[in-house]
């Protein structure tokens, strides 16, 4: 078993973390796994990404051309991780942000208005654990309850996070299973 | 009547030109540019004096000021 | 070994130095390995130790300098233009024989170049950046827990030989998080070096007084202190040789040799390679120097073409020829600018050696 | 008929920066095209770039350019000057560049005399590392290397370089301004074209240490540092010039 | 060609640079080459060019930048540490393409060591002390007449190819006198680079601006400089190879390949040897890099051993045994500190190794 | 029952200097002898060696000393005393190696504050490779890379140590001296002893500029140089403390 | 009495005590010593004040001073 | 046809230029020649010495571990080079300074008294020239004439020393004479 994922947006999207939580989730779980940043040019502002691969196996190439997800929070995301995705691959599509199309019909096509549902759970900063829920649900590369457990961990000593970032993965869970 | 013109697209919504202008001139945009930022944009045009101090004080060369007829000389730049 | 944590790359080289014993760390911030900086910032003071944000990479490696000469396991990070910088205090602290252990987290050249990973300082690091015949004993891991091991392990062999150690890794070693068990100790190990009592500076209390110098006018003090030098270094090209080999037994069409992150890229190519019934086989050297030479020319005996894939434009090519002693050809294939090739590129590149071998 | 009274100067190029909203960098940039345009240097200035943010800054500029290491570029712009007398020559330099690694280069530069102008922008950071501690960071500021806020007691006290450099006997122009508000930017370009008309004039060396934001190493709003930098900065990195040529000769 | 005079080595490189319209110097002073230093601070200024004195090997690397960087010929000396401190300067000099010339008159290491005349710095000069994929050309001269006739030719090479190229004399060549023909030209070489005005920055008047940079943040342009450099480096290597052949008719019992200084002793040597019914030749490399890999290939067919002698512990042999790919035994006889063995310890040397293979 | 009022301190060794006839560098090594030994700090001692003629000085004393690379040596100093902070250690430098290709490591590790000791010796010239120029060289005064005597226009005037460190904030101490005259040298020693008590009481950085004589390579006679030191050094480099540790705390 | 004793072989023949004795009692020597230097000596010894003058302007720590009874303390040293 | 000498002596006593003289008027007829000076450490003081090769054919090793001659001006070096001189060689010995006995005796010597001559001559500082003339006479690596003629052309400009360099060549050319 492999999976991975990309995760892309702006640079303050939380996609990095995002992609951390998943990684710390796949580790508890007792599976190998590589989470790797894309580390641009040395100044802020841009675009970020991270990839996450989570294996039974020993993982050997960290680079992840083609990716079975990609999970894309803006368009110049869209634009660039789009196309990468693997045939019969999984791409999760913010649509608060994204308004063009992704045109791929060889792939599940997931849409969730990440910001939306967080700015209506009190928190447009908790997008990328709406979006994060809603990729375990698509592709249940960890089991949901061990990510909720990591998220908990990770917000321990900030209860009023805790509470929303709770609420957001299970907003994004929901979403993406009518979906499946 | 003096003018200013924001270049939508180069504008990074610092705001420093909206809190630098004496005449209450501009405020920021609600919506987004193609770079993902709330930008800045003339809304009490007819106030503008066209002292350029909103121009001195971007960092992105966003903003330009044309004057019509008189030009006061406020200060030396 | 304790429980795994997940860590970044940088991070996790932090840690490992503290782990083994290192209480001191000089360092000047440069992408891709600041983070290893920013972390023991935060770490050093917390364990009573030393962390110190020197004014440049040359103030740094004399820093090292002052420190190991005082008798203190010492560590610093940098990346390739900073470690370029370094030359000039590389030189001293081999020829002073301190036991300071250094990591360059390789990013792309030359020049300014990016910050994007590379192994393009393979040359620097093995022939040595500096001026006259010395050589730091030179490791390349390949993964978070490696760096962690090696790093542990380079105190004890910067102690055990006096001389300096060099780690090589690349930016996304430094950037990646991956699960590491921290090695644990019966006995936590002494920030100080075994037996520097004998030579380091520490103030000439009730001793002779020690000196730490890199002169030597007299020509013949001169050449003893080289044969000295290289008397060590044949004893550990004897004793600290260190590789990984995957798949050598038998017959082989393809030898690849790779280090460091590009081991790993090779190691999915080579499941592509086998499916279309290619045999393959890789050596991945762990030490760079001292290097597998005679490993290697003994497996260029039973395989058809040998080939050095690294993230550079064809440096460790040169040892491996030296290696292979003409006796199967030598292929090279290499990217550079910060691209890490995919494992398909790999295996095409590959292929297309071997067409033309 | 519509007078323009504030455009883009010809010596910079219409590329948009890639510093961070608010980063004072860019009116540093402002200032330096409009000087080369209202003394007509655009087609004899080289300028040098530096290791920092404004690595790249010889995108956003319309003349001659190389590119330094980090902190050399005084040595490359002495190159250059002593072998091309007749261009006017700048370097372009963060602190980190200018008064950590590069100081030796600084000094040297400026108590040869070379003809040469220097325009140093200090933030008080090293920003585009992702805010390390710099010689120039404030006592108690919090910096990723400094995390629990600059201890003079163990990292000394910030480096005043224009102070510093305003001993040397040799050099002919130093002075400090401040570009986080419009009445600092109208004074900062004043003392720029005087360095560079100095220059031009062939007087020996000048610099100019602008006081500049960092917004996202800050962490700040543009706006919170500008007054960061009124409050806490100001009042140790004192504005005026320090060395004017009329003093020694 | 001139009328003779008998110069000083160090003092005859610096006229040499003057004859070749090099009208730009920068330098720190370090023995044993202060002399060029000294004598270009008097003869520059006669011919109304630049002298200057950095305030460190550091910073005159980037001065040789920006000069270089401007069009114009430039040119530096140092030794072992002050080169190790231009590491930095030269992978970004390498990169930005820029055609200085630069001398490194080798004295003992590593370290600080002392002043004597050492070769100890091969493995700097031809792998590169600086970080990344980039090659100087790099010339050896073994007498002052050689060192000059090169000079004038890096120059020419450098403008050629748009390429640093770095002489490595020892000790022994700065400090003695022999008699020199100055060459004489019949129009005197410009001390501009021909075509710079398209690079070059000197003020955009008139045309588009010039940048030269280092920085490839973008991968694939990175990787497209780093493929025009390996480009023109292949380039160099089809064009550039030199070496002189010594008695190397006919089968040989050994082949000496030796540079510079310790060349000179190994001809000496050679009178003994064949006096001891030897059969000797030598391959004397004038280009180490690139280095006359095939030539010492093709030779060792027919010889029963090759020896690289070096006025260090072993550097060149490497590349020797590269060439040799096992076809032969590769010896080596050296010696460190500043000592340079007599004609007749080389004799006794290589007798032992002939024993030995 | 003779008193014995002057000889050798025991931190020297009893090595004969390679230095040449006159060469105030003796001076200065007996003074840092006395002071280690008055302050009974020999057992505590660090030095470090430059590369200059005063290389070799380790061979001139009695206590545990490092040899750096030409202009490192308050780098290494901060290495060691970082880490071993019960040591005294000090670094011995001449003009070439502090002033020249050592200035950065030197501003900064004043300005951080290193508590260690520097004694500079400044003799207006690189005596061991020869006699070149240094940045300290004075107007007119002829070396081997300036034959026509340094001309202030193109190489600068002479660099002022003592008073540019000075502008610093956090260095405690900071003294010129000279030492080609008794007088001078008692003076002398009670700054050193100064600097060194400093250390001891725990205070940052401190730094005593000797003015020394190269009567080699000013091609003079020792009593000569005596006298061209008095005459020309002495107006332009002024002797006195240009900061005390009271002025700050 | 004060006894200023000279070693001759660490002289290196500068002079620079003979011109700092108030009280001219060294004077430099006709002959060399082992390094080939002349060197100075005491030649009016009975002249000395035992004022350390001379011991204080050596470079070369050639010199030793020590005293008989009263020792006048002309200045700190 | 090859002569090799080493010329040594205390640094000030002109044994760098008298090497540089002799290498000079070899040149000018025709022959090879290498002078290498030893430059020990980079500091004054001590002691100073050169060797120079004259030959008609190329000069291979400027290295002469045992020279055909040696020219000694004081004690350290008769120590140091007595010994080198190859068997059947030649060493002028400046007795005015050397007070210690050569122990060969398979070489000639020959006794000058440089410094006493060029005393008497009116300046010692002109001993190397006694002592140059002496070694010509005794070798014979050049002609007499032609070490003359670069001694009067290297003192053009210094008529005043040009006289005296020349009568102590001739000096040291006479004293070493009677002594072959
Ligand atoms: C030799 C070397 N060391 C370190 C670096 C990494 N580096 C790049 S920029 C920078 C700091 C720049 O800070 P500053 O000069 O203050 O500029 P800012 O970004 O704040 O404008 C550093 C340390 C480098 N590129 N080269
Ligand atoms: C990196 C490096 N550059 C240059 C030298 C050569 N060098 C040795 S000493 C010296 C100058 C020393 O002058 P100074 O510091 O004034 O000491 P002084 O001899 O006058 O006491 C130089 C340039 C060196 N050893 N290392
Ligand atoms: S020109 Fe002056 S008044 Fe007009 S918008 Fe700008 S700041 Fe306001
Ligand atoms: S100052 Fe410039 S960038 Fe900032 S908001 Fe105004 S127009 Fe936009
Ligand atoms: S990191 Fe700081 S200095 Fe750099 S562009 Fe952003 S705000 Fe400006
Ligand atoms: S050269 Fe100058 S500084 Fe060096 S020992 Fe001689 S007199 Fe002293
Ligand atoms: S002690 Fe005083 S009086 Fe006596 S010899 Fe010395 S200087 Fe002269
Ligand atoms: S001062 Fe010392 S070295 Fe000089 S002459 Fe007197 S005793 Fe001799
Ligand atoms: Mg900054
Ligand atoms: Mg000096």
């Amino acid at each position: 078993m492999q999976n991975e994922v990309v995760i892309a947006g702006f640079g303050g999207q939380g996609v990095l973390s995002a992609g951390q939580i998943l990684a710390y989730s796949a580790m508890a779980e007792g599976f190998n796994v590589v989470w790797l940043p894309s580390y641009g040019p040395e100044m802020r502002g841009g675009t970020a990404n991270c990839s996450v691969v989570v294996s039974d196996q020993p993982i050997a190439s960290p680079i992840i051309p083609h990716p079975g997800a990609a999970i894309v929070m803006n368009n110049p995301s869209l634009e660039r991780f789009g196309p990468a995705v693997k045939a019969g691959g999984i791409i999760i599509i913010n649509t608060s942000l994204i308004n063009i199309k992704c045109q791929r019909d060889d792939v599940t096509q997931i849409n969730i208005g990440a910001n939306q549902v967080a700015m209506d759970l009190g928190n447009g900063k908790a997008a990328n654990m709406v979006i994060l829920g809603a990729y375990v649900a698509a592709t249940k590369a960890v089991s949901f309850d061990v990510l909720k457990a990591t998220v908990r961990e990770k917000f321990a000593r900030k209860p009023q996070f805790e509470e929303l970032n709770m609420r957001a993965l299970d907003a994004g869970f929901e979403l993406a299973g009518k979906q499946m | 009547m003096p003018r200013v013109t924001i270049e939508k697209d180069r504008c990074k919504g610092c705001s420093l030109c909206v809190e630098a202008c004496p005449q209450q001139v501009l405020e920021m945009s609600l919506d987004i540019n193609v770079k993902g930022y709330f930008y800045a944009r003339p809304v009490r045009a007819h106030h503008c004096i066209g002292c350029r101090v909103c121009a001195i004080t971007c960092p992105d060369v966003a903003i330009e000021v044309a004057v019509h007829g008189t030009l006061y000389h406020y200060f030396d730049y | 070994m304790g429980k795994k944590v997940l860590m970044k790359g940088n991070e996790a080289i932090g840690e490992a130095a503290i782990l083994a014993g290192c209480r001191a760390y000089f360092c000047y911030p440069i992408t891709p390995q600041t983070e290893v900086a920013e972390y023991l910032a935060r770490r050093m003071p917390e364990v009573g130790g030393t962390f110190l944000q020197g004014e440049s990479e040359v103030a740094v490696s004399y820093m090292l300098f002052g420190a190991g000469g005082a008798g203190v396991k010492v560590f610093t990070s940098s990346s390739s233009p900073g470690i370029s910088l370094m030359a000039e205090g590389m030189s001293y602290i081999a020829t002073a024989e301190l036991p300071i252990v250094l990591i360059n987290v390789m990013r792309n050249g030359p020049g300014l170049g990016g910050i994007l990973p590379a192994q393009a300082d393979y040359f620097q690091a093995t022939k040595g950046a500096g001026h006259g015949d010395y050589h730091f004993i030179v490791l390349a891991p390949s993964s978070v827990q490696e760096a962690v091991d090696l790093i542990v392990k380079s105190f004890d062999m910067a102690e055990k030989y006096s001389n300096p150690v060099m780690l090589v890794a690349d930016g996304m070693i430094g950037q990646m998080m991956e699960p590491v068990e921290l090695p644990t100790f019966d006995e936590p190990p002494s920030p100080y070096v075994k037996g520097h009592e004998k030579w380091a500076t520490t103030g000439a209390k009730g001793r002779e007084r020690n000196l730490v110098k890199t002169l030597f006018l007299n020509p013949h003090e001169g050449q003893d202190h080289n044969v000295k030098l290289q008397t060590k270094y044949k004893e550990i090209e004897a004793n600290e040789i260190a590789f990984e080999e995957i798949d050598t037994d038998g017959d082989l069409d393809v030898l690849l040799v790779s280090f460091g992150t590009m081991a790993r890229v090779c190691k999915t190519a080579m499941e592509s390679l086998k499916a279309e019934g290619v045999k393959v086989g890789m050596l991945r050297p762990i030490s760079l120097w001292p290097f597998p030479l005679q490993r290697i020319r003994d497996l260029a005996d039973k395989t058809k073409l040998v080939v050095s894939v690294e993230l550079s434009m064809g440096q460790m090519v040169e040892d491996v020829e030296r290696a292979v002693q003409g006796k199967t050809p030598v292929g090279f294939f290499g990217r550079a600018g910060g691209i890490v090739p995919t494992p398909d590129e790999v295996k095409d590149g590959i292929l297309n050696l071997m067409k033309e071998s | 008929m519509a007078t323009t009274v504030f455009k883009r100067p010809e010596s910079m190029s219409t590329n948009i920066t890639h510093y961070c909203p608010g980063c004072t960098h860019g009116i540093v940039h402002r200032l330096v095209g409009e000087v080369l345009d209202e003394l007509g240097l655009r087609e004899r200035a080289i300028g040098i770039a530096p290791v920092g943010c404004s690595v790249l800054c010889y995108n956003y500029f319309n003349i001659d350019f190389q590119e330094s290491a980090h902190g050399r570029a005084p040595a490359m712009a002495t190159g250059i000057k002593r072998t091309r007398p007749d261009t006017i020559v700048f370097t372009y330099q963060g602190d980190g560049d200018l008064a950590s690694i590069g100081t030796n280069e600084l000094i040297h530069a400026a108590n040869r005399g070379e003809r040469i102008t220097t325009v140093f922008v200090n933030n008080a950071i090293y920003g585009m590392t992702g805010g390390q501690m710099a010689p120039t960071t404030m006592p108690g500021q919090v910096t990723t290397t400094c995390p629990m806020g600059r201890d003079v007691q163990t990292m000394g006290h910030p480096l005043r370089v224009s102070e510093m450099l305003a001993t040397l006997k040799t050099p002919s122009y130093i002075a400090r301004v401040a570009v986080h508000k419009p009445s600092y930017v109208i004074e900062a370009k004043r003392a720029l074209k005087k360095a560079f008309q100095y220059q031009v004039e062939g007087r020996c060396y000048s610099l100019v240490e602008f006081l500049s934001t960092c917004p996202t190493n800050w962490a700040m709003t543009p706006s919170q540092s500008t007054k960061w930098l009124e409050d806490t900065m100001l009042p140790y990195y004192p504005l005026g010039e320090f060395k004017t040529p009329d003093e020694e000769e």
